[in-house]
């Protein structure tokens, strides 16, 4: 669910505008992005709020409540997502705690799952 | 007993592999072909990309008729999601359910499939709706019938009469073999007990399991024998899971087309720990059910927490099994 | 079709009346009679005193000899209790379950019953130890097949099977009608309004309950609704009720000895508005069925907050349809 | 469950030593008094302590502890059993709010139901 690789800071015009990991949606199957209703990050205990959050996929990006309405793209069965946070400076190098939920909305359970993980991860200098 | 029952397998049952990229939709044709497991069934929004939210992925479509014909195996089911809270907040109008089975209809269909597997919670009405676009397609739609849910349940009889009262041949039914758990699945247990349920907890509700006690019952008496979290989650899985008869089937074979051979655990001497194969084989013959038993494994989500998933290595067992019970001499690639 | 099927009452029917004193012992034996239901089914511990923690109430049992010579009625079945949990926090160890069932087994020898019933949690092997001086007295052990358990339930088989290992013919089944309730009952809808469930959230349930839809959604569902309290416990109720199949019966049917004639309403036109009796009655028919019916009226509890409880005029009711039913006469005290 | 009759001081040699109230288990059959758990009674809205209580039964009673370990004995479907609490002075006379909880264990009952009733009783001069 959340992969080793990817984790790194992201510059954009000489900035650093935040920082972004790879994730896979813990699933059997691929799901339409309307469906995948949370991607809750924190970072050192410390929880990214639901506006700083997008995801990235192809060479397209939807903040979370934009992938409410679409209807037209899915995440892939075991596709690496890149979830990019938006934080001026992003984050000191070395080791960091991230912990990462994700709630998806799957018609034939008589519930919502979330399923979490975390673990330290050391960003890519 | 001359049968006409074959050896399938749903690639479901290597999704730890596939997920994780160890093996390739070629990978897995293969793997099937060698074990003489010539029938393949597919989750299509696991084996395909894109499909159904942006479109008919034609180049996967070509390459997967490639690989049928490179290993010499037959496609079977496309097993369909039919997502009717694709909207948040809202069911999915009737008229769009159709649309959307139509849609997986003529997906199943460019893969060369005789099925597309519908959930259990799909309303009768919408399958009705589809059965003549399904006949003109050349597809049968089967009806998943999965614990909790079993052959003599409410919801089930109302799905069978709907199929009767069309007169339509193009609905049918997909028993998951996992309605027939008769023991308590040690893979399950040993997870719950790593989740932190005491052992003397696991033991009673194994125990209370193998008595066939009422679910209810077992969960006051986990509650106070001071079980609580994942104690509770253990006894709760009475609520999904019986030891319901196999022979059930015989009332609906005329319209059984496929079987689910869902299994968790295959032990060294290829016998399932759980699931009763055996009987299940049996009453298959009996019924003469014509079609194909499509392994699907699903133990890898109770021991991938702790130990290397096989998923390979537990369908062939699964298979050297069916082979036993299916009268077939053991393929190469099987011998022990 | 001729048969062999009698109609009888469970005084549990009258529990409003005989609680409230407003009938005594022989009020409902008199009232039966009239109305020819010549059978009499009694809980024990309801229509005696004493039983078992006193001791046999013999001055009662005279009595109730005495009744049953006075109006011609026949001694059916005594439905005992087996409390297992006597003890705080324990459960009666397996010997004294034995010897407390064979206390039932006297008593109800004593009143000049063919059966007594045990409910459905007793475990298969203490009826199997007490068959034998079931038989020397002259009465047939019968496990209640009550909902959530129905005839496909393994716990259900588990008992099946353990009678027929036993060789015994003296373990059967009793099953209570309240497991085939094939439409919501008016009574329980109402009573869950006044309870303070907004009506959309009742009328849903009742729909869905029509709709045969397996519990757990429909719990989602009216949790995403904003039900709580009185509306969760309506919801539960499908967890409890289903309707299941009168027809399942048939496999049973040479172990089937008596019925609970379970209703929850009786309409004007002699009706039970949701559980289908005349289903019931073909099958039973078909079946070879040789017993009573005995009516089981549990509509009181549902109805007593808001209208005067009327057992015997429901009973009555009951009565008139098992007439109809069963192609007898009706008799002058249930003429309208 | 909560009778009418019955709401009165109990005076013993001359002392109002308590006060008692008639009841009946709310249950469709008799059940030994081993199996009666509690009988929970607030009046005006205070709680009665357990050790107050004692149910009296045909000449005999017990506490409720003492019901526990009592074998021999059953509250018979309907019956009229008498709940006296302990109260030196008893209570006033005229009306007073008396709400009273039954809990009893029933073996093939996945549950251990309790049963809860209260109104305006008016105390007998
Ligand atoms: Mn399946
Ligand atoms: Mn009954």
């Amino acid at each position: 669910m959340l992969c080793d690789d990817g984790f790194e800071n992201v510059v954009e015009g000489g900035h650093t505008t935040g920082f972004a990991l790879l994730a896979r949606l813990p699933y059997y199957r691929g799901l339409g992005l309307s469906m995948v209703e949370d991607i809750a990050v924190s970072i050192d205990g410390q929880a990214v709020p639901r506006e700083a959050v997008r995801l990235a996929l192809r060479g397209r990006s939807w903040s979370l409540d934009e992938m409410e309405h679409c209807f037209d793209e899915k995440w892939n069965f075991g596709e690496k997502a890149r979830v990019v946070i938006a934080r001026p400076g992003g984050l000191a190098p070395g080791q960091h705690q991230v912990d990462l939920a994700i709630r998806y909305r799957v018609s034939y359970l008589p519930f919502v799952p979330t399923t979490r993980t975390g673990r330290p991860l050391s960003l890519a200098a | 007993m001359s049968h006409q029952i074959r050896r399938g397998v749903s690639l479901y049952s290597f999704q730890n592999d596939t997920f994780l990229r160890h093996m390739t939709l070629e990978d897995c044709v293969r793997t099937c072909a060698e074990i003489g497991a010539l029938g393949i069934e597919v989750v299509g929004e696991q084996s395909f990309t894109g499909w159904p939210e942006v479109g008919m992925p034609t180049a996967e479509v070509a390459r997967w008729h490639a690989l049928m014909e490179r290993y010499g195996t037959t496609p079977v089911c496309h097993d369909f999601m039919l997502d009717y809270k694709r909207v948040k907040g809202q069911v999915m109008p009737f008229a769009e359910q159709v649309a959307s089975v139509k849609k997986d209809i003529d997906f199943g269909a460019a893969l060369g499939m005789r099925f597309i597997r519908s959930l259990v919670s799909v309303a009768p009405e919408v399958l009705v709706a589809c059965a003549g676009y399904a006949e003109d397609k050349g597809i049968t739609i089967l009806l998943e019938v999965h614990a909790p849910l079993h052959f003599d349940h409410p919801w089930i009889i109302r799905h069978a009469e709907a199929y009767e009262q069309s007169g339509s041949q193009a609905l049918g039914f997909l028993p998951d073999m996992g309605m027939f758990v008769h023991r308590f699945p040690r893979v399950w247990k040993e997870r719950f007990v790593r989740n932190g349920v005491p052992r003397h907890i696991a033991d009673y509700i194994e125990q209370a399991y193998q008595d066939r006690v009422l679910s209810e019952y077992v969960l006051l008496d986990v509650q106070q024998m001071g079980g609580t979290g994942p104690a509770i989650a253990m006894a709760e899985t009475l609520r999904h899971n019986a030891a319901f008869e196999p022979k059930r089937m015989l009332d609906f074979m005329h319209r059984i087309h496929n079987i689910h051979g869902k299994f968790y655990e295959m032990t060294e001497d290829d016998v399932e720990y759980s699931i009763p194969y055996d009987e299940i084989v049996a009453v298959l013959k009996q019924g003469g059910y014509q079609g194909y038993i499509c392994s699907e494994y699903e133990g890898n989500r109770w021991i991938e927490d702790a130990h290397p998933v096989q998923s390979v290595e537990q369908v062939k067992r699964q298979h050297r099994m069916l082979c036993r019970l299916l009268d077939e001499p053991i393929p190469a690639a099987l011998q022990a």
